[in-house]
């Protein structure tokens, strides 16, 4: 409008610019679409209402939003997240911080820092600020109640932790008796209190090999945790002073802990026997697998030699568990192998074996052929 | 039952599909136990070793060939130049013989061709 | 079997040159033998199919083993090459060259031997960690894994940059509380696992592996943070320190900080510059870290005492001591039931409780009025 | 099918989830590899040399007549063959830039070379290090048939299984081109890419007992290649019928498959790459122009 | 800039050298006859090839024998006759050395061992074999396609016989010609002529180093020779004070190497035996060309 007004005064003034005898700008604009209203000029939509909903340095509380938009023409930066239409919003109460990041230079961050004069990104390397955000409870009553909440998954749990505590502790005083009577019985006369810290030193010991450590190791941690207990006590102001502290250590490392040492020792099924040093249970393994080997294999075994079989491999202190297992397996296998003497039939007939013959049909993998034999009672250990 | 009743063709492609596929035809996996697999560790190891031998001592003798060759042309530049040319003339359409046969593991009955007949060109 | 002088073992003195060098163990260390002798006949001579293999247990499943097609005859030859190639590299070996260039010359010769293969794939926890040959395989497997995990719990969890700045690892630290009667806490722990207060109220027993062979006299320093403990004044967290050992000499086989060196009573008094606290975490405090820093010192011992302050700034003491970062470990602990009665032991006053719920309470800078 | 009908273990809808995901810098120099901490399946993560491993395959099953003339015979001939004396490298048609001083081009693709829509090698001088190599051959096989019918690519796969011991890969078509019935997705043939001891066997039968027996045969055409030293023709299915793995069994492939095969090289160019496949056995013949 | 000056710097000299006349150039003929057969493999390697190849086959998959032997046909029953099936795994048998996993006719815990029945032409070629006379088989053998393949001996009678100037002998093993004219076993070294004449501005008036070699062959060898010329770059220099000695490397392919006058003796020897028979340090400057195999 403004254009042609200035090019109407124009003409007005200078002639020299109309063309020909029609008037340069008499001109009617023509209709390019049809009046009726089409479907193309009715889909517009509201605004959106986009844009940064707070300024730098304005303070924000937690959940507060910080910008609207589509895409991420600004992503969240620190103590802020992004919603699902990428709408950023603060994490914290604090300041919001417009900036950009070293680590990613082509994008724009917001964020929220949690004091006023705090700038952001803050340095790589430096510790993150951050803020506790929890309230004490000051009122004692309220403060014990809240303190006796449990979560459902606790709570849930609770009575089963209980049971398996009770067993524990029934398993561990059912030892306590039965190590005080073994324990009297090996190292003859001793005062009630210094008999009652062996036994509560060999039922830590029990406990601590049950989880894998060898018997050494069990011993001195034992010790260790004894020693370390006093100390607390020292801290604590229930021993008096550091000379009793220390003669109360002195007591227990010479009287408790060196006197049983190299006495004393305890497996993982919760046997006392003799200690032995590591080389003596070498040797004594040495020697129980010698006799294992000469008296009980290639012979029959009953149930007689089966239970000192066990006994010897079950001998306390001597094999692991693993080892143990092995052992059984190697010497008290289910059936005989073929030439043990004795566990064979002489004559028997396959197809009508006799009382107390069963028939085995063994491959031979060197021939490549199936052989029958005829095994007796003999051949098979007796299952208990 | 219906596999069986298949017209001709069909069980062709059967037998074809499944003499490509894998199923029921794979071994058992490889478990050695601790000492077999230290063994082959070893015996791997050692491939290696030799096979790193065998690369080094053939690339320095191929280094020690082109410094050879570099040494010649020099050489040869220095002495005759017209030489030089002839011997430095790019040879682009030169093809290998296809008489120059790979080794084979065994020889051929006439282990070398003794009746070659010179052609017309060279007389 | 492990020596545990410091001295720097196995010098080659002379020319030395045999080709049957991985028998011959007047020059070499005893420890490079297989560690196992009944594993000894199956490997080196070759498995009787009639026995099958020491190496399984059950009897049936032994006897159903099959090694490969000529493999013991294709062991034999490649024994006696790599055992040839070894004895070339001893023959390098004299007392000119180098500590490291003698250890690179000795990992070497050795890293082939089956048997030293054997000994670092099946009893890791017996090896001589004076030799470089089990050090180097020892790294090897350290890098493929515990390594990385170890980082990323560290990045995860912010344990960088929280504590201390950065970390380049070169060194294995290992933890674990021994007097725990559950098998569940008594073995080593993972790197940000959640532990309750029971379960650590004894001082942890920590392992730490050098792979570069560890100078004469060198000196280590163990710090135990917690950066998050709740400081209500500025509603924010401080760092306590929870446990502290300087000066502690320690080797390549000789590297367990545990019962048995607490136990003495000399070195408690020498090298534990803070007695052991467990954290105690309060109620609704969320999880708190445990961050066990090592350090070697790289100017001598420490002379000052650590003091009492507050907050303990872990950067501050590691750069005016100047003590070099090169391992770390995490755990997590939360408010549980046992808890108390750690308190208790250790005679500390009950502790607060808070709100469940997280109140909206800005950050109060430091010097300003306390006004919520 | 909608995003929202996904079904996850989720218990939050997927469409409430922000499309968003950033990483953030790490404060130490560690590289991690992932896959390597879980614990769910441990066997994946043992390399496939490894004998422990399920994919484990020998390598070094046999002497390898091929390799050991390339290494033994070829190698140092190829050097003399190709040296030549003072030459330099000559630089190759590079991707250009757009200028130093244009804030347009900062993060933006060079432009591409003059004349050319991919830039090309530098070729430079032979020399110990780069003497030519046959690093592979692919086999490509086209199958028109299966198109219309995909069971018969079936006989094509195994027909070069049956050739190079090797599995084949299914090939499927990329467009749609509907006068030629090409539909994409569709099975159109197969491929098998060759390395290592099952390239020299296969090259070993093919130029022993194959081309020798195709009279037709004159060699491969001069003008062939990639320009980068990778040599392609074709074999007809009556010319596979002299493979002897087909030959013996011809009833059982009734229907054969030609293929192009593809001799790739680290020649650099295919003038190299040509006098290194003369070298191996493969011979080669000048197309004669019609002149009038 | 210096690539310009060196330019100017090896005209001069090459001028002052082909205008002193002082150096005989010559070309020496580094002939060799490529290995036949290949490399005999060491103790090691034959085992490992061994051992790999076996863990091979007991990775490999179950031979799809249904394929190839179609069910009901002649051919299935011969292949059925020649493989029995593996030990069949009765529940009621004891296997103290692991039980059998048989899937599709083969035990999964070990390598498949096959024979292969004789095809129709091989049967059919027995039947007529043995109803001929023996003297219509020998003349049969030479050229019948389906004959049985009896690989020949890698040891050759050359070999057996020590005789060094066969091309026979040696056949895993690179071979070179040596010469020997006036007591002394040499290359064979061919001098240029017209060089020392000294018209260098016609490329016409010198014969290139590979044509010497080439011509200087002929000559003492005869023109039988089947031979192949590397390139037209020497691969080498000897040089002393006055001469300089080309290299020249090729390879014969077929023919022969016939002595053109009474006095030429020459030899095919392997890099070894060259060191037996060439002087010392001669031997160690060529060393590196030489192959080790």
């Amino acid at each position: 409008m403004s254009l042609l007004k200035s090019i109407a005064d124009l003409t007005g003034k200078t002639k020299t610019l109309s063309i020909g005898s029609a008037p340069y700008f008499n001109q009617v604009r023509n209709a390019t679409k049809r009046a009726a209203g089409s479907r193309t000029n009715k889909n517009d939509t509201a605004g959106r209402r986009l844009g940064p909903k707070v300024h730098e340095g304005n303070f924000v509380k937690p959940g507060q939003i910080i910008m609207r938009q589509r895409g991420t023409k600004i992503h969240p930066g620190e103590n802020t997240d992004i919603g699902r239409d990428h709408t950023i919003f603060a994490m914290e109460p604090g300041y919001v911080r417009f900036y950009y990041d070293p680590f990613h230079p082509l994008r724009k961050y917001v964020g929220v820092s949690l004091t006023r004069d705090l700038p952001l990104p803050h340095p790589h390397f430096s510790p993150r600020s951050r803020r506790f955000g929890y309230e004490q409870i000051i009122e004692p009553e309220a403060a014990k109640q809240e303190e006796g909440h449990m979560s459902r998954k606790e709570y849930l749990q609770t009575p089963e932790l209980k049971q398996k505590a009770e067993e524990l502790e029934e398993l561990l005083s059912n030892k306590r008796t039965e190590f005080k009577t073994e324990i009297s019985n090996k190292l003859g006369e001793s005062t009630e209190n210094l008999l009652n810290l062996i036994v509560e030193r060999m039922v830590n010991i029990y406990q601590l090999s049950r989880v894998g450590q060898s018997i050494e190791e069990a011993q001195a941690q034992v010790t260790f945790n004894y020693i370390y207990d006093l100390k607390l006590k020292l801290n604590r102001g229930e021993i008096k002073d550091a000379d009793s502290f220390y003669s109360l250590k002195e007591y227990y490392l010479n009287n408790v802990a060196n006197a049983t040492n190299s006495k004393l020792a305890v497996d993982s099924t919760g046997t006392i026997f003799d200690y032995l040093t590591p080389e003596q249970v070498q040797i004594k393994q040495a020697e129980i697998i010698k006799q294992l080997e000469n008296d009980f294999t290639g012979k029959i075994i009953k149930l007689e030699e089966k239970r000192s079989i066990l006994n010897l491999i079950e001998t306390p202190g001597i094999f692991t568990k693993e080892k143990q297992a092995q052992l059984k397996s190697v010497f008290l296998p289910r059936v005989l192998p073929v030439t043990v003497p004795g566990t064979i039939a002489d004559d028997f007939d396959p197809k009508k074996p006799g009382k107390g013959v069963t028939v085995v049909r063994i491959f031979d993998d060197k021939t490549k052929e199936v052989k029958t034999y005829g095994r007796t009672q003999n051949a098979f250990v007796p299952q208990e | 039952m219906r596999i069986n009743s298949v017209n001709a063709s069909t069980q062709r492609v059967v037998n074809q599909l499944s003499a490509l596929s894998a199923s029921k035809k794979q071994p058992k996996l490889l478990n050695l136990c601790k000492e077999d697999l230290i063994k082959h560790k070893t015996i791997t190891n050692a491939w290696n070793v030799y096979q790193r031998k065998v690369n080094e001592k053939r690339h320095i003798q191929l280094n020690a060939q082109y410094k050879s060759i570099h040494e010649a042309m020099e050489d040869l530049k220095q002495t005759s130049p017209q030489l030089y040319a002839l011997a430095n003339k790019p040879e682009k359409k030169k093809k290998f013989p296809l008489d120059m046969r790979m080794p084979t593991d065994y020889p051929p009955t006439k282990p070398w061709v003794y009746n070659y007949e010179p052609s017309q060109k060279r007389k | 079997m492990i020596s545990s002088s410091y001295a720097r073992p196995l010098r080659y003195l002379g020319r030395y040159y045999s080709t049957k060098i991985w028998s011959d163990f007047s020059k070499r260390s005893e420890t490079l033998k297989l560690i196992d002798p009944k594993y000894e006949k199956d490997l080196l001579q070759g498995i009787n199919p009639d026995q099958g293999p020491n190496s399984l247990v059950q009897p049936d499943r032994r006897l159903a083993y099959h090694s490969p097609v000529a493999i013991d005859e294709t062991f034999k030859l490649a024994y006696e090459y790599l055992e040839g190639e070894s004895a070339k590299i001893y023959a390098k070996i004299d007392d000119k060259k180098s500590v490291e260039e003698t250890d690179r010359l000795l990992v070497k010769a050795e890293q082939y031997n089956p048997e030293v293969l054997f000994n670092i794939e099946n009893s890791p926890t017996q090896i001589d960690r004076e030799q470089p040959v089990y050090r180097k395989y020892l790294q090897e497997k350290w890098e493929s894994h515990d390594r990385m995990l170890s980082m990323q719990r560290l990045e995860q969890l912010h344990v960088i940059p929280d504590t201390m700045p950065t970390l380049d690892p070169k060194v294995e630290v290992k933890v674990k509380f021994p007097h725990n009667t559950v098998l569940e806490f008594s073995e080593w722990i993972e790197p940000g696992t959640i532990l309750p207060a029971f379960a650590v109220d004894k001082p942890p027993t920590i392992q730490i592996q050098e792979f570069d062979r560890v100078a004469e006299n060198s000196l280590y320093t163990v710090l135990l943070v917690n950066p998050d403990t709740p400081d209500l004044e500025t509603n924010t967290f401080k760092t306590t320190l929870q446990y502290a050992l300087t000066n502690v000499p320690l080797s390549n086989s000789n590297n367990v900080v545990g019962t048995a060196k607490l136990l003495d009573d000399d070195f408690a008094k020498q090298h534990v510059a803070r007695e052991y606290e467990p954290l105690v975490p309060e109620k609704n405090a969320q999880l708190q870290r445990a961050c066990l820093w090592v350090f070697r010192q790289s100017s001598g011992e420490i002379k000052a005492s650590i003091g009492e302050e507050d907050n303990f700034d872990i950067r501050e003491f590691a750069q005016s001591n100047s003590l070099e970062a090169i391992g770390a470990h995490v755990w997590r602990q939360q408010f549980d039931r046992s808890v108390n009665q750690v308190r208790q032991e250790y005679g500390l006053p009950n502790g607060r409780v808070f709100h469940r719920v997280r109140k909206a309470h800005p950050v109060i800078p430091a010097g300003t009025s306390n006004v919520v | 099918m909608s995003r929202l009908s996904i079904r996850s273990f989720s218990s939050s809808p997927i469409a409430s989830k922000v499309g968003y995901s950033t990483v953030q810098p790490v404060h130490h120099l560690i590289p991690i590899k992932k896959q390597t901490l879980g614990k769910r399946f441990p066997e994946l993560n043992i390399p496939k040399d490894d004998i422990r491993s399920p994919q484990y395959k020998p390598k070094d099953v046999y002497q390898d007549r091929v390799n050991e003339y390339y290494q033994n015979v070829l190698k140092s001939d190829l050097l003399l063959h190709y040296y030549e004396h003072d030459s330099e490298a000559v630089t190759g048609n590079k991707a250009r830039s757009w200028g130093e001083f244009s804030p347009y081009a900062v993060y933006r693709r060079d432009r591409k070379p003059k004349g050319l829509s991919r830039a090309t090698r530098d070729i430079k001088p032979v020399t110990p290090r780069n003497i030519p190599e046959l690093t592979g051959i692919s086999i490509n096989l086209y199958n028109k048939a299966a198109l219309e019918e995909s069971w018969i690519n079936i006989s094509a796969r195994l027909q070069l299984a049956q050739i190079t011991n090797v599995k084949p890969k299914v090939v499927y078509n990329k467009s749609n081109v509907l006068p030629w019935k090409v539909r994409q997705g569709k099975e159109c043939g197969c491929k098998v890419e060759l390395e290592g001891r099952d390239m020299t066997r296969f090259l070993s039968t093919l130029v022993e007992l194959v081309l020798p027996r195709i009279r037709t045969f004159k060699g491969i055409k001069d003008s062939s290649g990639d320009k980068s030293g990778n040599i392609t023709f074709g074999l007809s299915p009556e010319e596979i019928k002299f493979f002897p793995e087909i030959e013996n069994f011809q009833e059982l492939f009734p229907n054969l498959f030609g293929f192009h095969l593809t001799f790739k090289t680290n020649a650099g160019t295919d003038e190299r790459a040509r006098t290194l496949l003369t070298s191996l056995g493969l011979p080669f013949y000048k197309e004669v122009k019609n002149v009038q | 800039m210096w690539k310009s000056g060196l330019r100017k710097y090896s005209a001069a000299a090459s001028s002052t050298a082909s205008a002193g006349n002082s150096t005989s150039i010559s070309s020496t003929l580094l002939l060799t006859r490529n290995p036949v057969i290949t490399a005999d493999v060491s103790k090691f390697e034959a085992q490992y090839y061994k051992y790999q190849n076996e863990l091979w086959k007991r990775l490999m998959w179950t031979f799809p024998s249904w394929f190839y032997y179609r069910k009901g046909t002649i051919s299935e029953q011969a292949f059925r006759e020649l493989n029995p099936g593996p030990v069949f795994n009765n529940p009621n048998i004891e296997f103290p050395r692991g039980r059998p996993v048989v899937v599709h006719q083969r035990d999964r815990r070990f390598k498949q061992e096959l024979k292969l029945p004789k095809t129709y032409k091989e049967v059919s070629q027995e039947k007529k074999e043995g109803g001929e006379t023996a003297a219509e088989e020998e003349g049969a053998k030479e050229d019948n396609l389906s004959r049985q393949i009896v690989p020949n001996s890698r040891i050759t009678k050359a070999d057996e016989s020590k005789d060094l100037a066969s091309l026979e002998r040696q056949l895993s093993r690179t071979l070179y010609l040596i010469i020997q004219e006036n007591s002394k076993w040499t290359l064979p070294t061919f001098k240029e002529e017209q060089v020392a004449q000294g018209d260098d501005t016609k490329d016409s008036s010198v014969t290139p180093l590979h044509t010497l070699a080439e011509q200087g062959l002929y000559k003492i060898g005869g023109n039988s020779i089947n031979y192949f010329n590397v390139s037209n770059t020497p691969c080498h220099v000897h040089k002393s004070e006055s001469t300089r000695e080309y290299f020249i490397k090729s390879h014969i392919l077929s023919g022969r190497f016939v002595p053109q006058s009474e006095s030429i003796k020459f030899l095919w020897l392997t890099k070894e035996e060259l060191g037996e028979y060439l002087e010392k340090d001669y031997y160690k400057e060529i060393e590196h060309l030489l192959s080790d195999i």
